[in-house]
């Protein structure tokens, strides 16, 4: 280190720093530093000809570090670093001052401006002397896929992955594919088939040799990090015992899905006290049968939809459940259909119709004379039966907010739109698969604009209403963007390691466990048996949160060293 | 099985040829029953199920455009008739792409699979055709941006073809995003950066394409890339040449709220980081040469050259990603809220800029004031950092939007962005009042809902009713509107009023339309393959869309559906075959793979 | 050196006096020691006066222990004459090494020490207002005692120091392997830290350890403690993961946190900062108001990361005059 | 108490000419460019909400939908054609239906057959009896005079009978809108309102002023619907008055009495000019108000313009010496006039009167609101601060 | 010449950094007072950096991260919300200016932002004079 020979590399970038940065005066500063061999200053060092300079120097003065005052560092470190790679130098044994965007663009006094630059260029200089040679290392990225869950959410990235070749495992809990969505008879807005829908995906996976699908079974434990995943997989299929079945898999989905909210936690709706208040389910089975009727089996003359049960109010869930408005309308619609002298009132809040034809849909809607009538957030209809002499079962007394009346509303049959709720399994899959949740329940993805699919802990995915209520079509997109993730990443066989992570040395670590809470990826483990702790490079993100908390100082952030920082601080300060 | 084909429209005007469909189903030996029923026929279960016991039918299709409207009274009819209630298929014309005239073979096809209970999905596969492995994303916002990086990352070629000088798109407009209110310019900037970097993806930013040749899996693309003007490799951005460009014209980047020059920058974090030239205002290039030209002459690089011409280059390709994004609607449309007529009338995205850090007020909250323009001699209205802050705000929902008189659809989020609005209002001037007027809050996204409440926590007075209009009496704007909560008229005297106005397709999006031969649907939006089942897929093998030109989105849905497109990329290239044209197919070629997914 | 008898003194600068007393608390050991050394030096147990120093021949020690801390011109001139006269100099105990608690001293000034001790103590009689100077004239002849330093210094502050062996005090085994370190004449090089090892206490403390969340910090006495658990996931403050073990982790075995007085570990270069960056990136808050009330629970946070190594910190001393 | 809703009445407003009013998702559009919707009295979208909603007792008490002159305003602006001016022309169709105890006009409204029916049945019995009784007492070369075949003291009898009959309706049914508007609980209207806002009802009747103010702010074309209604209005009274009060005068001749006559002559163009511009408007669909017609408004206008053809016509003839052409016109004319006069109180024309008097309880109304507004306000300031 | 104070930045690379660069592309013009060092994340700050400045010579230090919520490693800068208290007791108890060390949220597209933390931190520091950190451990070597 201290007969290393440093290069220190001037860019005048036309003007733009020499008219406010003394160059000359630099150049010559620099040359006086420690270690420092040549100083040279040239109009656009990022030219080829300058690059060429420094390629040079390299080779005539034997030069083993480089430092570059120039443009900011996320201009043109990727260029200077390629360009004493070709020299033949590691190439992060290189450093950048900033001495454009942060010294000469925004100062004018010349003699200050150049003392910063002085005192930057020498940080770089300082800090380069401690720098050393990094290699991007790589680990073994193993191409089959978990995917836990057999919904549509499930069903449609397994055949992603499969049809590109590759080989998936799907867990199914239940008995049989196709989740929540098997259980509905039409899709809103436009009144498809969702039996044709999933039959047609159903299909495809069984045709696939490619995908394994285990019914009755469930996640027992996941191992290991991304590429290199070993599932325990607990299958009760047929079996009289469980048997559990270890499978190595690179990925992991969770399109776990959800629930529905159960509405015999409303008092006021009296779901199941009164016979004929169902949930939007159970009038699901209904319209498959074909039977729109009461319990008593008579053709109601008067319906009536509530919507948001359990969704968007204090007590129960905060959030809206995405779905229920548009099924709701398509509830009016069916009844229309079956039943066309029927009265439907529709009890909403606000109608959520904000998806591609959903508006269309509402007014269609509208147009076939279903009475829309709003009730405020966190009041609540009350239903009660109706008196003898009245033409309907049940009244709904609700406090109308577009007329500002208080109204009853005559009905026979009541459906209640159920809203989406997470599973009660999910926080045992959430400790399984080692991702966080929010505290309605909801799987918490790792940017929630960014990366939607992603979670903080690398190669594992979720997707669809696991995540966040959701419709048909955005569970769909981002089934298949889980699975685009996955194709990308087993495209390039291997996971590329960044050579700039955190290591813990071994020697110094006294297993005090500080610094495993800290890593929002979860790339520290502990090893109980050895009792030390240890990053596993391929998952860190090189963040030094964990280097800069480890008492022991028994984390080494690679690149970004005390020792190297320290340096810098000197310098700056000289 | 003894089938029923019952045709039922529920609007005027199907596309497809009823009648002939009817002829060829009656043909079908299966089908025991055809009736033509027409547009939204009174259907009486009871009758219904007379017919069905009479003639012993055990299997009933419904045909239409949206058959499904009418499924409920035949599923009930097969019950009171005692037959099975699943044996109701549906052949779906809309669903299954059979939307033009010219699409009667497939409308046969669906009804020939439904009639076989066969999904049409499955048995309408085109054949597999082998797939260049390179493909081409036309729009560089962030939808493009992910899409190339998902699949460029996956190690395969991108060409990202660019109409403006930079990507970035609309996103990089926004100062902070909904909910999380986390800075759109922190989180978008580092992708635009590795996009630019990216050794996989090839750049065009100024470009279109120009014209498309080939079939799926090998398509061959015409890209005009427009003469920059500038050289990217050697600017190094001092931005000397725009100190002395003499032409001022509006900035698009900043929503025409500031100025740029002829040569210019759109914004300082674009990719590629260098200037070009406006071609259309540069003095020089419209003079033929003879007038101007500082910037070369001062550009100490000498960079810059304006006789440049434009060059048109063609790539092979396997798959078309389309991104193309939105506009804004025109506000001016709307006299009633007097945009254009009162200067202190904003669109969402005139506001973006203005509340953004990088903005000419710096993020200040101010109205406009006159100042006197010396270059054009005249009395303008501008933001000055110095101007006045807006003692009330008033924001606007729906503007154009849900309107049959201008956009019938919901463009999914104004709600959200203007609630942010109010929340950067009252961030930044706390004893500002802040008026909502809306119809529906539209709060539907994760976290979108304790958003709302949120704001409402804040102190925005909501109010429900979309106002109606806006006018001036002494030198404030008077919002008027009906609180329908209230039960009363409100005259709200303001500063400023903000219009959420809503999305409408891109304005290459019919172009686009006739080079590529996608479909549009009724609002002008790319028409998907299909709705639930195929989001992000079109009619024509190998080309998707992603984004809002499908449909307007968010950003988490948009860029959910950028990285599915990629899916389907990456699917076809891996396994270097990938669907070919549907329409391709033939009645007879898709009869007969029903028939044997019908045995099988 | 089986022929000529290992000579060495043992010298008590500002101290207590407690690593003195380890050395004694090495039971029949300290015979074998009086088998293999002449102590020439060791005011605390033997006779021996500084002339005698003075007229030894450079470097006519084999070893100096030194322990305490360097508060006056006494302990300096001692630590000076010492480093001259011996071939090894060990800083021996916290006070040494790094200032131990007599630095904390540095977090007030002189004049207050002076005005506080000799002016307002409850104990002096009324009137007398005597602060000592280094000389007092008296009928003609002027009386010396040593100067007062404005702040108090480790030994390696003054001279050079050969090796380090922490400890408040060094644990007697300690004590032990180092003087047979040096008599078998295997030592690390030069300025290493001996008789401790190079990781945390943790890593010789029992009790279990798991992921980490603090939500408030308690004192030993404010709650009934599990002892099997980490003292820190209970919220008592426990300096020793910041700290090097070696001790036999005296004070966390009886409950006590532990106090730091091996000091820093070898890659870290400040042990204060090292321990707060560990202990606030564990506190379970995003919320700076809840933080602060966190933080505030503790009386004196300084005392408590650098209780024994102000003098050795970054910082060294208070900034105030 | 909660008010129990009725999906069904929406339907019933239907046969009423309503359109689309299921279509309106309370945007409030409509209330906010209305020119006349005001703090007090907001429409069209709360009429719009109760008849959605069937509050029938709501919308029978209301007295908005004949503060509206149909701009049109609301339905151009409206986002999702739900119509609300037609929805507030056909309300008003309804309380006229509402208002008449005798259930007549509810029948005519519900099926123009019925009106129409009974239009020819009295025109043809009074033909018949105006025939009879020419033939009995006259003849039919003598229009005027001594021995007249219709005898102008007669027909001045004849006129009167008729009116008041006509007025003895009008009557009942303007007492029970009255019952309806004004006598609601907990609102009480000091009498001496009554009499402060008198004026009100020969100002509006007169003057139509808040038609006009429909138009406020639009291209002069729009204002021609306002003057032929005016138009109408005004030739429609005069005429009244003239041939209740002046009928000798008016019928004799051959020379012209200008006294009398001058006023005949402008009332007949009054006449004239606004129900052929209506007719033409109807059919042409000129102006939003008259893009939906029901029945009824056919057989008004047509009825109308009749009459005053047939009014000039025979009044010509008598002129220029054609006796008997003259009376047999005038038979005519006078065969139609005797339906026209019956049936209006249970037809469109009454909103005349309504929505002349509609107008006075509005004036009253608001005053009133306001002085119990005032009145709250003192209590309040008087009210310690708590 | 008047005292220029020497002022040691700490800035994450994904937001303040960025908004540095930011402020240097738009030209906005700021004391030069200040001397950055770029890190990969707020989190990365070890408080000895702080000390070490200080003892160094520095008469502020200034630390930026992204605002709450925006942590390119979704909560570093949190860490570094919770270490200041702590570290400013400390610092307190030494006896050093709470101005002198000082935390901003600076988000990449905040340039105005930054020259105004700087600008405002210099001018602050300017008043309060000199560090005596670095000149006292100085004298107390002199004193021996």
């Amino acid at each position: 280190m201290h007969n290393s020979k440093i290069g220190v590399y001037l860019c005048n970038c036309g003007t733009n720093i020499a008219k406010i940065v003394d160059c000359p005066a630099l150049r010559e500063y620099a040359e006086a530093l420690p270690n420092v061999v040549v100083s040279k200053e040239y109009k656009y060092m990022c030219s080829n000809p300058g690059q060429e300079m420094i390629i040079q120097d390299i080779k005539d003065h034997g030069l083993d570090r480089v430092v570059v005052a120039a443009c900011s560092p996320r201009m043109h470190e990727r260029t200077f670093r390629s360009a004493i790679q070709t020299a033949g130098l590691n190439p992060y044994m290189f450093e950048m001052a900033n001495i454009r965007e942060q010294c000469s663009w925004v100062h004018e006094d010349t003699w200050a401006a150049t003392e910063k630059a002085k005192a930057l260029t020498k940080a770089a200089v300082l800090r380069v002397l401690h720098h050393e040679p990094l290699e991007r290392m790589s680990v073994k990225m193993c191409p089959s896929t978990l995917v836990i869950g057999g919904g549509i959410a499930g069903l449609t990235t397994a055949l992603d992955l499969a049809e590109a070749g590759q080989q998936v495992y799907i867990v199914e809990k239940k008995d049989q594919l196709g989740g929540n969505l098997a259980r509905v008879d039409l899709t809103a807005p436009y009144l498809d088939s969702a039996r044709d829908l999933l039959t047609e995906r159903i299909t495809r996976v069984r045709e696939n040799n490619k995908i394994e699908v285990m019914l009755n079974s469930q996640l027992k434990s996941l191992e290991g990090f991304v590429g290199n995943f070993v599932a325990a997989i607990q299958i009760q299929d047929g079996r009289p015992v469980a048997e559990t079945k270890k499978l190595e898999v690179g990925n992991v989905v969770v399109c776990t899905g959800y629930k529905e909210f159960d509405a015999g936690r409303i008092t006021h709706y009296g779901y199941g006290k009164l016979p004929n208040v169902i949930t939007s389910f159970e009038f699901e089975k209904m319209l498959k049968a074909g039977r729109v009727e009461t319990k008593e089996g008579r053709i109601p003359q008067y319906v009536a939809i509530i919507h948001c049960v359990g969704s968007r109010s204090q007590e129960f869930h905060g959030y809206c459940s995405r779905v229920c408005c548009m099924t709701a309308l398509k509830y009016a619609h069916e009844i229309k259909s079956a039943i066309p002298k029927c009265y439907v009132s529709d009890v909403y809040i606000d109608m959520h119709a904000f998806g591609k034809g959903h508006e269309d849909f509402y007014k269609r809607t509208s147009e076939v004379k279903t009475l829309f009538l709003m009730y405020g957030k966190n009041e609540r209809p009350v239903i009660r039966k109706a008196d003898r002499g009245d033409d309907c079962e049940m009244l709904i007394e609700v406090n109308e907010k577009l007329s500002g009346e208080v109204i009853e509303i005559p009905a026979d049959l009541v459906i209640l739109m159920v809203g989406m709720e997470a599973r009660e399994d999910s926080s045992e899959v959430a400790r399984s698969v080692n991702i966080s949740q929010d505290k309605e329940g909801w799987f918490i993805e790792s940017h929630p604009k960014l990366d939607p699919v992603a979670t903080t802990t690398d190669g594992i995915y979720i997707a669809g209403t696991c995540a966040s209520p959701k419709d048909i079509p955005d569970t769909v997109a981002q089934a298949r963007a889980a699975a685009a993730r996955i194709l990308g990443k087993i495209a390039r066989g291997k996971i590329d390691v960044e050579a700039v992570y955190a290591e813990v040395n071994q020697d110094y670590c006294s297993g005090c466990r500080m610094c495993n809470e800290l890593c929002p990826y979860s790339a520290i483990e502990y090893d109980e048996q050895k009792r030390r702790s240890k990053v596993i490079s391929a998952v860190c993100k090189a963040c030094g949160a964990c280097v800069s908390s480890c008492p022991s100082g028994a984390i080494k952030g690679r690149h970004f060293t005390d020792r190297q920082i320290y340096a810098q601080i000197e310098g700056v300060l000289a | 099985m003894r089938t029923a084909v019952y045709f039922c429209q529920v609007e005027q005007g199907g596309a497809i040829n009823v009648e002939a469909v009817a002829k060829y189903a009656s043909n079908l030996p299966w089908v025991a029953a055809v009736d033509v029923l027409g547009i939204r026929p009174k259907l009486e279960s009871s009758v219904l199920a007379g017919q069905i016991k009479a003639s012993e039918i055990e299997r009933i299709v419904i045909a239409g455009d949206s058959p499904g409207f009418f499924k409920p009274v035949f599923t009930r009819a097969m019950a009171t008739a005692g037959k099975n209630t699943n044996e109701v298929r549906l052949a779906s014309f809309r669903a299954h792409g059979a939307r033009r005239q010219d699409a009667l073979e497939r409308a046969k096809a669906i009804v020939a699979c439904a009639t076989r209970a066969v999904p049409f999905p499955l048995a309408a596969v085109p054949d597999n055709t082998p797939v260049h492995p390179a493909t081409l994303i036309i729009g560089g916002g962030i939808a493009g941006i992910q899409a190339a990086l998902e699949i460029a990352d996956a190690g395969k070629p991108v060409y990202l073809v660019e109409r403006t000088g930079t990507i970035g798109g609309h996103m990089a407009m926004f100062d902070k995003t909904f909910p999380t209110l986390d800075c759109a310019a922190c989180i978008l900037t580092p992708k635009m950066v590795s996009v630019g970097q990216h050794d996989m993806i090839g750049l065009f930013t100024n470009s279109q394409l120009e014209e498309l040749t080939g079939s799926p899996g090998a398509y061959k693309a015409k890209i005009r890339k427009r003469a920059r003007r500038v050289d990217i490799k050697s600017c190094v951005s001092c931005g000397i040449c725009t100190d002395h460009c003499p032409v001022v014209v509006p900035s698009e980047f900043d929503s025409c709220i500031t100025t740029r020059k002829a040569i210019y920058i759109p914004f300082p974090q674009a990719v590629p980081n260098t200037y070009l030239v406006d071609a259309e205002n540069c003095t020089y290039v419209q003079s033929g040469g003879k007038k101007c030209g500082a910037c070369l002459k001062k550009c100490p690089k000498e960079c810059i050259n304006l006789n440049e011409k434009d060059e048109v280059i063609e790539v092979e390709i396997g798959n078309i990603i389309l991104a193309t994004g939105y506009d804004v609607l025109d506000a001016q449309k709307i006299a009633r809220y007097g945009y254009g007529k009162y200067p202190n009338v904003l669109t969402a995205l005139e506001f973006e800029r203005l509340t953004n850090a990088s903005g000419p007020t710096g993020g200040k909250i101010v109205t406009k004031t006159e100042k006197y323009d010396k270059r054009t001699k005249t009395q303008e209205w501008v933001f000055d950092p110095a101007g006045e802050s807006p003692r009330a705000v008033a924001i606007v929902h729906c503007v154009g939007s849900r309107d049959s008189n201008y956009n019938s659809y919901c463009s999914r989020v104004c709600c959200m962005y203007s609630l942010k609005f109010a929340h950067l209002v009252k961030e930044k001037l706390h004893d500002t009042t802040c008026y909502e007027f809306y119809i529906d809050m539209r709060a539907f996204g994760k976290g979108y809902e304790e958003f709302a409440e949120r704001i409402k926590q804040e102190g925005t007075f909501v109010v429900r009713g979309r106002s109606a209009t806006v006018v001036e009496s002494n030198g404030r704007l008077v919002v008027r509107g009906e609180d329908i909560i209230k039960d009363t008229l409100v005259e709200f005297p303001v500063d400023m009023v903000l219009l959420a106005v809503g999305l409408i397709p891109d304005r290459g999006t019919e172009e686009i339309c006739r080079m590529l031969g996608v479909e549009r649907d009724s609002d002008g939006w790319f028409s998907e393959l299909d709705y639930n089942g195929n989001p992000t897929d079109t009619e024509r093998g190998g080309i998707y869309v992603a984004g809002v030109c499908q449909g307007p989105k968010d950003i988490p849905d948009t860029v959910a559906q950028a990285s599915a497109v990629a899916a389907g990329v990456l699917r076809s290239i891996t396994s270097g075959k990938g669907l070919g044209h549907r329409s391709s197919l033939s009645l007879s070629e898709i009869e007969a793979r029903a028939n044997n997914l019908q045995t099988s | 050196m089986a022929d000529k008898k290992l000579q060495i003194a043992l010298y008590w600068s500002a101290g207590c006096g407690g690593c003195d007393v380890a050395v004694l608390d090495t039971d029949e050991f300290i015979l074998e020691v009086a088998k293999l050394a002449d102590i020439r030096l060791w005011p605390i147990a033997v006779d021996g006066k500084y002339k005698d120093i003075e007229a030894m021949p450079d470097g006519e020690l084999d070893l100096t222990l030194f322990n305490g801390a360097v508060r006056n011109s006494e302990n300096e001139h001692m630590a000076k004459l010492l480093r001259k006269k011996s071939k090894l100099l060990i800083a021996f105990g916290s006070c040494a090494h790094m200032g131990g608690i007599p630095g904390l001293a540095n977090l007030t000034t002189r004049d207050d020490i002076l005005t506080t001790v000799y002016l307002h103590n409850p104990s002096i009689e009324t009137g007398n207002q005597t602060i000592p100077h280094p000389e007092t004239k008296v009928d003609g002849f002027s009386l010396h005692i040593p100067e007062f330093y404005k702040r108090v210094y480790k030994l390696s502050d003054v001279v050079d120091v050969d090796y380090f062996v922490p400890g408040c005090p060094p644990a007697p085994h300690q004590v032990k392997n180092v003087l047979l370190a040096v008599v078998g004449g295997q030592l690390p090089p030069k300025g290493s830290v001996i008789g401790a090892s190079d990781r945390a206490v943790c890593d010789d403390c029992a009790r279990e350890k798991t992921e980490k969340k603090l939500k408030r910090l308690h004192r030993p006495h404010e709650i009934i403690q599990d002892p099997k658990k980490c003292l820190l996931e209970q919220g008592i403050l426990c300096v020793g993961p910041a700290t090097r073990s070696g001790c036999g982790v005296r004070c966390p075995n009886t409950g006590q946190g532990c106090r730091g007085c091996y000091g820093p570990l070898p890659n870290v270069i400040d042990q204060g900062t090292k321990f707060i960056a560990a202990l606030a990136s564990i506190i379970d808050s995003r919320d700076p108001k809840e933080i602060q009330q966190i933080i505030d629970q503790t009386p004196d946070m300084i005392a408590i990361a650098y209780r024994f190594g102000l003098p050795a910190s970054l910082l060294q001393r208070s900034m105030r005059s | 108490m909660p008010i129990r809703i009725n999906p069904k009445l929406i339907d019933e407003l239907e046969l009423f000419g309503s359109e689309d009013v299921q279509n309106c998702y309370h945007c409030g559009n409509c209330s906010a460019v209305c020119p006349h919707a005001d703090e007090v009295f907001v429409f069209p979208r709360r009429s719009m909400r109760s008849l959605q909603m069937g509050l029938e007792r709501k919308l029978e008490r209301s007295i908005e939908p004949w503060l509206c002159y149909y701009c049109g305003q609301c339905s151009e602006q409206c986002p999702r054609n739900a119509e609300p001016g037609e929805t507030m022309m056909s309300l008003r169709r309804w309380l006229i239906s509402r208002y008449d105890f005798t259930g007549l006009s509810r029948l005519f409204y519900k099926s123009w057959k019925t009106e129409l029916a009974a239009v020819v049945l009295i025109a043809v019995l009074a033909a018949a009896g105006l025939l009879a009784y020419g033939f009995g007492q006259g003849s039919i070369h003598i229009y005027d005079g001594v021995g007249a075949f219709l005898p102008s003291s007669a027909i001045h009898v004849f006129d009167l009978t008729i009116g008041s009959l006509m007025l003895l309706f009008l009557l009942a049914n303007s007492i029970r809108m009255w019952w309806l508007i004004m006598n609601r609980n907990g609102e009480s209207t000091p009498w001496w309102l009554y009499l402060r806002k008198s004026y009100l009802l020969p100002w509006h009747f007169f003057t139509q002023k808040r038609y006009a103010e429909c138009e406020s702010g639009k291209p002069a074309s729009v204002h021609m619907p306002w003057l032929a209604h005016l138009g109408l209005m005004l030739g429609y009274a005069t005429m009244l008055v003239l041939v209740m009060l002046f009928l000798p005068a008016l019928q004799e001749g051959p020379q012209i009495r200008w006294s009398t006559h001058a006023f005949g002559y402008l009332a007949s163009i009054g006449l004239l000019v606004g129900t052929i511009y209506m007719i033409h408007g109807r059919l042409k669909k000129s102006q939003v108000q008259y893009v939906h017609s029901h029945g009824s408004d056919w057989i008004f206008l047509i009825l109308l313009f009749l009459i005053a053809i047939s009014g000039v016509l025979q009044h010509i003839l008598h002129r220029i010496g054609l006796p008997v052409a003259a009376n047999i016109t005038y038979v005519v004319h006078l065969a139609f006039v005797v339906p026209w006069l019956l049936r209006m109180p249970f037809t469109k024309w009454a909103h005349m009167i309504y929505r002349t008097l509609a107008m006075y309880f509005a004036g009253i109304r608001r005053e009133a609101l306001a002085k119990q507004i005032a009145v709250a306000d003192t209590v309040q300031q008087l009210r310690p601060a708590a | 010449m008047s005292f220029e104070p020497k002022i040691v930045g700490f800035l994450c690379q994904w937001c303040s950094y960025t908004g540095a660069d930011l402020a240097g592309t738009s030209r906005i013009q700021y004391r030069p007072n200040i001397r950055v060092i770029r890190l990969m994340c707020s989190a990365r700050v070890d408080p000895s950096f702080i000390a070490k400045s200080l003892a160094d010579g520095a008469d502020g230090v200034l630390v930026c991260g992204c605002h709450p919520g925006d942590c390119h490693y979704a909560e570093g800068n949190y860490k570094t919300m919770r270490r200041f208290p702590f570290l400013k007791k400390m610092l307190a108890a030494y006896g050093i200016e709470d101005e002198r060390v000082r935390l901003e949220w600076v988000s990449a597209s905040e340039g105005q932002r930054f020259a105004d933390v700087v600008n405002d931190m210099t001018e602050r520091i300017r008043l309060l004079g000199p560090s005596r950190v670095r000149s006292k451990l100085q004298t107390d070597k002199a004193e021996r």
